[in-house]
């Protein structure tokens, strides 16, 4: 039996990302032909779902059992070493779980591509780069995957580059990704020394604290720019709305968990034994990430967007997470360490799931109708009620109710920001619970931020032609929601699998894991011990099923049953006209009155006639985004004003140019003279 | 056996050549004198490869080593599929009457006399005939340069060839100082300017005169490979001479001009009283680095764009070699060859946009990957691989240069990254603008003549992931002896 | 085991036949204060029960989620509701939703009545869910702070756990706890529109809030959301009462006789409650809308503050 | 090298910085070709005393070519380019006489101050040698930089060259290739300014560069 050896599940692992490499070539020729892009997007999903069983499997191998693969091709001067670990296998099932069902979304929903030759080839390499960024296990691979992940969803990106708005977002976004991979680089250089030990076992040998602090902020500008940390997140609201629909899914739900890994590998596994203070840093962005993340979404009327800046936001709740992590680590506390880090991969993977089939979920409304700005959307529940099932379960999943998903890793955040009292540090025990209070904040925003999406979405009158026309997408794409909806439910009430298989990472990671779960009675989660706190999804969802049923079948038992339709009452104020319906905006307009004049500068200007004139009123809101003004406006003055003032450098006659070398001469000349 | 076959082929290297220039400036017929172009430059292509596995011994004039058998196969690799790509190129200049017959004729005539200069440089063991090389590459590609007489061309070519004359002259001046410098311990005459010797020797070498005289030679040769602030002539040059002369100027003058550089380097590394020139390079190597991406915004022109782009990576390497050790060196030597295939390849690509699109305006230029979908993505792709991307190459090097110039000196190479960083965004907003966009052009473009360019990507991509292990062995040896 | 359970059905069913009779009770105190008859405290009853009876009005564009809201939001609402513990801890749900858990399912229950809000499409419904959603984005951390500073003072997130403690040695009001109190005070009207917040009697259009969400519902549907509403205000009472003044309630494995106690103690706390609650509301007038996230605003600082005091004041954990 | 040998070596040397100045400090044309060829002579006068005393005779040669062409031919040809051009007027420095020939003298002082570490040669001979012909190279070189007019620019870039010369002859034995790259590229370098007058005359019916910056490459 092969599975024996200690290589095979990375040899498996590894052929599988070659595979998905050969299919990218493959899908310039697939293109042409419709069949051609369902095979492709078939064999994406097949080859996925394999990934996923073989990271599944190394899960749940003990860690002596398990072995990497040396390859000989990569860094000249180094060594590629691939194989799964149980950290990058979390991350492995993680994305590759959603990947296969986007991928399955494809099938159908590819067909609609305009230009599939603009897809095709970069899909697979796309995922085929997330997965060698897991793969690889020394510097070189790793940075080889990150960028080729980056470059492959930037041609994605651009993929219809007809529109300047597409252009510019892809543009942001290269050019940011790239900082990002130099910050990483540059970290990786830092870790491997001038010895040149890329390899990762190379680099834990030799890791200590003081390199760990500059790696830590370069990890946090590299992994967090990619993943959306604030204020490094500007491309993300722009590169993932642009992309086609299932590729948004794979870009939010999907790369930022790379990203997160990213982040995870470098700060918890190579940078060697955190210091204290290394949590501040992490627990304030994250905690600011979370709740600019959600305000930004709020005042989005673009369902895309919104999409990409509620990402924003639950990269925030990761991190928090994350930083807990960080910071009980460092005070020796392992059991919170664990649990504050299964809190965080739980986020991961709650997030890989209902992020994917938000972003489903919007592609098929846009395919349906041509349309992603909310204001001209509605009532497509009528329409689409598949998807709109789908969208809803997301939607409350996303917003961390209960008994979906999202709510246990949040719940689970929450557990360990209340363990900070036994944190060592004063200042951190002070700040736990202001993040903890951003935390809280930004869950009551989301709720409302997905009321707005689903609400204006699919509920009330359709705003416009095209939503009117809109038609239920097909099957495959239906099918691919639906199992994300399912699994968002699952993972809600059966979350002691979920931690049961992180336990290896956490095992790995910080050194202690918490107790079985799954054993539990009634699949309930206890992760400290059972006087201090317990959730059990399962019977709670079971007891609001049971409840619903029988408030439902007494009413109607004991009811009249008559029902009649009528018009809307509307306090006795009808108007047939859509327009009449609360907009977006209108719904966003009490949160911006409240958090908008601080945070966006906003500013409302009513200009109303004088009585008598038959001129429109006209109300214009002004929102400023101060994150771009602050951080990203004064950098490109600066390099546009530099730029400018040494173009003058291209304009001077051969004599200035003369001039320069003889002043280069004469100063070289006196340094060796002085010398 | 061995010795014998890598005398021929090493003497194929200059013989090819020079017999090429008497023919091609005979030749009349562009028909004919093309094809001939490109199956002198095959032969030379194979001598060069003969010497991967038979090397002579060396000379007091030639030699052949490690370091420059890299280069010599790069180069002629580089100057033949510039020669098939000239072929087309050059045959539309005479469609559209840009280029008369006569001037074609001078022009592969000039083509075959650099290639023997660029040979010579590379083989010479001799510093004098590296530097009599050496200018004679340079005032050949002035010539090309002007050869389209028109203002800006002549304009360029005058700014290149005053420029030009004053880093001959001051790297002669460098070069009578390091013979200066050795005759004292060499005894006089050729020995002391024999590089193997020299580099030998160096340790005995009077180190004030040897610093002194790399001052010279780094603005002399610098001013060939382009670095700031030396670097004025290189735009204009390559914006308005023909196409294949400016890959072949990227592709393989810098080159060959910072290979003399690093010559002399290798003599200074051997003597410990010398300051080490790497102050001198790193500080020139960020200055083009980020100079260069600074004046990358600001292009119009496409080819001045990519000449800058040029600038940049020979700072980068320069910088690398400037700061040392064997990881920097080993990636500026291999920066040094990715750049060389790649930048050649782009401006194979650019030569086919200008031409098709009938200008060298970026503004003017938009939606290749719409109007020449092969095209446009072998440009984009190739820009990518410019750009220090993976699966290509120069991401190699910038790793091996980064990581490892951040463990030695962090606040370089964060001033390094800031460069990169620059560069990169100008380049990647350029090529955006034209890459991508709404248009309803379309234009037909045989696919075999995109086959250099697709050529050296392919070369690139194949770097970039695997490297065998001769190269390797190489460019490791090369990279100790540069020290 | 089997005890557990009868626990939980009994405070399922207490709680879901208390509910209306403190709404009726709350109205009753109203009217006396302000020196009207008043309807009977059984009025509720009667009230559901007529709902139930009459035709229901559908609107003509409204979809299955309006109509499948209320039984939801009822559900949820009193799935909450058992597991707060009322005349007795160890229910048999108490190891299945901490605090935190009974938090968010009443944002469940929001989030749904939100969504019904907007389903029919008209402007008082848009209304009325986003003023919702904007104050629960207050109130919802405000009572989260609350609860995290009573969770870390009694190093628990169970209510039972939380309510032993402060019935033991440790327990008892330091100025954490009250501001916690305070703060959870005002949480709670907000939640459930009572003045000052929103006036759960009005149908003046522009200031309604959750009557403005429930518009278009009648019959049967108003009925369940009606049950949900006054459901939710005995939820509230019964989470102050459980946590701040925990007197009287059974332990585990009580007798018949601390059963009876517990019941009794539980009625007297609702009665004693619901009499301060109306007490307050006729003392303070309506405010503006956008006052009440200045209002709502004080109870998110006051629950930060009481979490960061507790360090101060040096609770014992 | 007996003493009385280096010391007209020596004379020989700083005569060619000496003329460098007046090179620097003639701001006519006619008279600077003058200059020019004084220039050259005394460079082959020194080129020529090398070759005695090292005993070096293909230094003859060098010194011949520097003569012939540099000393004779070349003024002449300039000359006649000059007189067709009507270019045979005051030429204006671009910064005045007083500070370029401050600035000369700073730049010898300089070229004395880098060679002064040079130890290891057995005499002083060479490094004063090199001294000098670095202060030539660089007083030619800082013409070239203060001119604006394209010949005043060739005949510093002339005396430039001259200086390496110096520099070459100076040192000892060595090797003819040396000499021959230097007149070649000084006929190279001549043949092409030829073409490029020529052109540039055919084209802007001046030498001067200030009308070739109206033609700039890129026009903002």
């Amino acid at each position: 039996m092969p599975l024996s050896t200690p290589h095979c599940l990375s040899q498996l692992a590894a052929s599988g990302v070659g595979l998905l490499f050969a299919l990218a070539p493959i899908g310039i020729f697939a293109a042409r032909r419709p069949l051609g892009i369902r095979l492709t997007y078939a064999a994406c999903m097949l080859i996925c779902a394999g990934l996923a069983g073989v990271a599944l499997l190394v899960l749940l191998t003990p860690a002596s059992k398990l072995g990497f693969i040396h390859i000989p091709v990569g860094l000249p001067l180094g060594r590629t070493v691939l194989g799964f670990d149980p950290l990058s296998a979390a991350f492995a099932v993680i994305i590759n779980l959603a990947t296969a069902i986007i991928s399955g979304y494809a099938i159908g929903h590819g067909a609609h591509a305009r230009e599939p030759l603009r897809i095709m080839p970069f899909y697979p390499a796309f995922i085929a780069g997330m997965n060698l960024v897991l793969l690889a296990q020394d510097a070189f691979s790793f940075l080889v995957g990150w960028e080729f992940m980056s470059l492959a969803s930037w041609a994605l990106v651009v993929s219809e580059h007809n529109s300047a708005e597409n252009r510019r977002a892809a543009l942001v976004y290269l050019i940011m990704a790239t900082g990002g991979g130099l910050a990483l680089l540059l970290a990786f250089g830092l870790l491997a020394g001038p010895g040149g030990g890329y390899a990762f076992d190379q680099i834990r040998l030799a890791a200590s604290s003081g390199v760990g602090s500059i790696v830590l902020i370069l990890a946090l500008a590299g992994a967090g720019s990619k993943a959306g940390l604030v204020p490094l997140h500007a491309w993300l609201p722009l590169a993932h709305p642009a992309a086609p629909s299932h590729v948004s899914a794979l870009m939010s739900g999907v790369m930022t968990k790379v990203a997160v890994y990213g982040f995870v590998r470098l700060i918890f596994d190579l940078a060697g034994p955190p210091l204290w203070w290394w949590s501040i840093p992490v627990l304030l962005v994250a905690g600011i990430t979370t709740l600019l993340g959600v305000l930004y979404a709020l005042m989005e009327h673009d369902l895309k967007r919104l999409l990409a800046y509620h990402t924003v936001e639950n990269i925030g709740i990761i991190f928090i997470g994350l930083g807990l992590s960080l910071a009980f680590k460092a005070g020796g506390l392992g059991a919170a360490a664990a649990l504050a880090l299964v809190a965080a991969i739980f986020h991961v993977f709650n997030h890989s799931l209902f992020k994917s089939l938000l972003f489903l979920g919007s592609g098929s409304v846009l395919t349906a109708t041509g349309e992603r700005d909310m204001e001209h959307l509605g009532g497509l529940i009528h329409r689409m009620p598949v998807t709109a099932v789908a969208f809803l379960v997301g939607c409350i999943a996303i917003s961390a109710l209960p008994p979906f998903n999202g709510f246990v890793s949040e719940w689970l955040t929450f557990q360990a920001i209340l363990l900070s009292p036994q944190l060592p540090q004063w200042i951190q025990r002070l700040l736990v619970p202001a993040i903890g209070a951003m935390l809280a904040c930004s869950a009551a925003l989301a709720a409302g931020c997905f009321v707005k999406a689903f609400g204006m979405t699919f509920l009330g009158r359709p705003r416009s032609g095209a939503a009117t026309a809109a038609r239920e997408t097909d099957r495959w794409s239906r099918s691919a929601m639906l199992v994300f909806a399912a699994l968002c439910l699952l993972a809600g009430v059966l979350p002691g699998f979920v931690i049961d298989s992180i336990g290896s990472v956490t095992q790995m990671v910080v050194g202690s894991r918490l107790s079985p779960q799954a054993a539990l009675p009634w699949f309930r989660i206890i992760p400290i011990n059972p006087a201090r706190s317990a959730y059990g999804g399962l019977l709670l969802f079971v007891m609001i099923l049971i409840a619903t049923a029988a408030t439902a079948f007494i009413v109607r038992r004991f009811a009249a049953h008559s029902v009649r339709r009528s018009p809307a009452w509307d306090c006795g104020f009808p108007d047939a006209s859509p327009a009449t319906q609360y907009t977006a905006g209108s719904f966003a307009q009490p949160i911006r009155r409240v958090f908008g004049s601080v945070v966006f500068r906003a500013r409302e200007h009513v200009t109303m006639p004088k009585p008598g004139d038959t001129a429109v009123a006209k109300l214009r809101v002004d929102l400023h985004d101060t994150i771009w003004e602050a951080f990203y406006a004064p950098v490109i003055r600066l390099v546009e004003g530099a730029a400018d003032r040494l173009n003058k450098l291209q304009f001077l006659t051969i004599r200035n140019y003369l001039m320069l070398v003889f002043a280069a001469l004469v100063i070289l000349l006196i340094v060796v003279g002085t010398l | 056996m061995n010795v014998s076959v890598g005398t021929v082929a090493l003497a194929g290297l200059l013989a090819i050549p020079s017999l090429g220039i008497v023919l091609l400036a005979v030749i009349p017929n562009y028909r004919i004198a093309a094809p001939l172009n490109v199956i002198l430059c095959a032969v030379t292509l194979v001598s060069a490869g003969a010497l991967y596995s038979h090397r002579p011994e060396p000379s007091l004039y030639l030699i052949v080593d490690d370091v420059n058998t890299v280069f010599l196969i790069v180069g002629a690799l580089v100057g033949f599929t510039t020669s098939v790509f000239s072929a087309g190129y050059i045959a539309h200049e005479l469609q559209t009457r840009r280029l008369r017959s006569r001037d074609v004729r001078f022009y592969h005539a000039m083509y075959q006399l650099l290639m023997f200069a660029l040979n010579l440089a590379l083989v010479s063991n001799n510093i004098g005939l590296m530097w009599v090389a050496i200018e004679l590459a340079t005032l050949t590609t002035v010539m090309m340069v002007g050869i389209y007489r028109t203002s800006a061309a002549l304009e360029a070519a005058w700014k290149y060839f005053i420029l030009g004359s004053v880093g001959i002259a001051l790297a002669l001046f460098g070069t009578i100082l390091v013979y200066v410098a050795a005759e004292g311990r060499l005894g006089e005459g050729m020995p002391a300017m024999a590089w193997d010797r020299l580099a030998a020797h160096s340790a005995g070498f009077d180190p004030a005169l040897l610093n002194l005289s790399f001052v010279f030679l780094l603005l002399g040769y610098g001013t060939k490979v382009g670095l700031v602030p030396v670097h004025a002539w290189l735009p204009d040059a390559h914006a308005e001479g023909p196409t294949p002369i400016s890959a072949v100027l990227s592709g393989l003058l810098l080159n060959v001009a910072l290979f003399a550089l690093l010559r002399f380097k290798m003599i200074m590394a051997g003597n410990p009283g010398v300051i080490s020139p790497g102050p001198m390079m790193v500080t020139m190597g960020l200055a083009s680095l980020i100079f260069a991406g600074l004046m990358i915004y600001r292009r119009r022109d496409i080819k001045r764009m990519f000449a800058y782009s040029s600038i940049e990576h020979m700072g980068i390497i320069t910088f690398a070699f400037g700061l040392g050790g064997p990881f920097a060196n080993f990636a500026g030597l291999l920066q040094m060859a990715m750049h060389s295939l790649t930048k050649s390849g782009i401006f194979f690509g650019v030569g086919y946009v200008c031409q098709l699109e009938g200008t060298q305006q970026i503004a003017d230029i938009r939606g290749l990957t719409h109007s020449q979908p092969l095209l446009g993505w072998l440009l984009l792709l190739s820009v990518i691989a410019i750009a220090g991307l993976p699966p290509f190459g120069i991401f190699t090097s910038e790793f091996l240069l980064v990581t490892s110039t951040f463990a030695v000196a962090p606040w370089l190479a964060i001033l390094l990254v800031v460069g990169l960083m620059i560069a990169f965004s100008a380049l990647m907003l350029r090529i955006h603008g034209m890459a991508f966009g709404a248009t309803d052009k379309h234009y037909s473009l045989g696919a075999y003549r995109l086959a250099p360019m697709a050529l050296h990507l392919t070369l690139v991509a194949i770097a970039g992931v695997y490297l065998p292990g001769a190269i390797v062995a190489w460019f490791r040896h090369a990279a100790i002896l540069l020290g | 085991m089997t005890q557990e359970w009868f626990r939980q059905l009994l405070q399922a069913a207490l709680v879901l036949g208390l509910a209306p009779l403190l709404s009726g009770a709350t109205r009753k105190i109203r009217a006396r204060l302000l020196r009207r008859r008043g309807p009977s405290v059984f009025q509720p009853y009667r009230d559901l029960l007529k709902l139930i009876r009459k035709e229901t009005v559908v609107a003509e564009n409204a979809s299955w989620l309006f109509r499948a809201a209320p039984y939801a939001i009822f559900a949820t609402t009193w799935v909450a509701a058992t597991l707060v513990p009322t005349f007795a801890t160890g229910l048999s749900l108490s190891g299945d939703g901490d605090v935190i858990v009974i938090v968010a399912l009443l944002g469940t229950a929001r989030f749904l009545l939100a969504l019904a809000g907007l389903d029919v499409g008209t402007s008082f419904g848009g209304i009325g869910s986003s003023r919702e959603m904007m104050f629960a984005s207050l109130a919802e951390p405000a009572m989260l702070m609350a609860v995290f500073t009573l969770s870390l003072i009694a190093g628990s997130t169970q209510l039972s756990a939380i309510s032993a403690f402060m019935l033991g040695p440790n327990g008892g009001l330091n100025i954490s706890i009250a501001l916690a109190l305070v703060a959870l005070i005002i949480v709670a009207l907000g939640e459930n529109s009572r003045i000052p917040v929103d006036n759960p009697a009005t149908h003046l259009e522009l200031t309604m809030v959750h009557e403005a969400m429930i518009l278009e519902y009648s019959g049967r549907h108003l009925a369940v959301i009606e049950a949900a509403a006054s459901l939710k205000l005995l939820l509230y009472i019964s989470l102050i009462a459980c946590v701040f003044v925990p007197w009287g309630t059974a332990g585990d494995g009580a007798g018949a006789v601390a059963y009876a106690v517990g019941l009794g103690a539980y009625a007297a706390k609702l009665a004693v409650f619901a009499f301060l609650l109306v007490l307050f509301e006729t003392a303070v007038a309506k405010m503006r809308v956008f006052r009440v996230p200045d209002f709502l605003g004080i109870a998110l600082m006051l629950g930060l503050l009481a979490t960061i005091l507790m360090f101060v004041s040096k609770v014992p954990r | 090298m007996n003493p009385f040998d280096t010391n007209i070596a020596h004379l020989l040397a700083g005569s060619m910085v000496l003329v460098s100045f007046l090179l620097l400090y003639q701001d006519r044309m006619l008279p600077l070709l003058n200059i020019f060829a004084i220039h050259a002579c005394v460079l082959a006068c020194s080129v020529g005393w090398q070759a005695y005393v090292q005993r070096a005779p293909h230094l003859f040669i060098t010194a011949l070519i520097a003569l012939l062409f540099k000393g004779v031919m070349i003024p002449i040809a300039l000359r006649r380019i000059v007189v067709r051009l009507g270019i045979h007027r005051t030429i204006e420095n671009v910064v005045s006489i007083g500070p370029t020939m401050l600035f000369g003298i700073a730049l010898v002082g300089l070229s004395i101050i880098v060679m002064l570490p040079v130890t290891q040669s057995a005499d002083t001979f060479v490094r004063e040698d090199l001294a000098f012909a670095l202060s030539v190279v660089l007083l030619g070189f800082l013409m070239m930089v203060m001119r604006r007019n394209a010949v005043s620019q060739v005949i510093g870039f002339m005396s430039l060259e001259n200086g390496l010369v110096l520099a070459a002859s100076g040192a000892r034995g060595m090797p003819l290739v040396v000499e021959i790259s230097v007149g070649f590229s000084v006929l190279i370098a001549f043949f092409v300014v030829g073409i490029f007058l020529f052109r540039i005359r055919e084209r802007f019916d001046t030498v001067d560069l200030q009308a070739l910056d109206m033609a700039r490459g890129e026009s903002t």
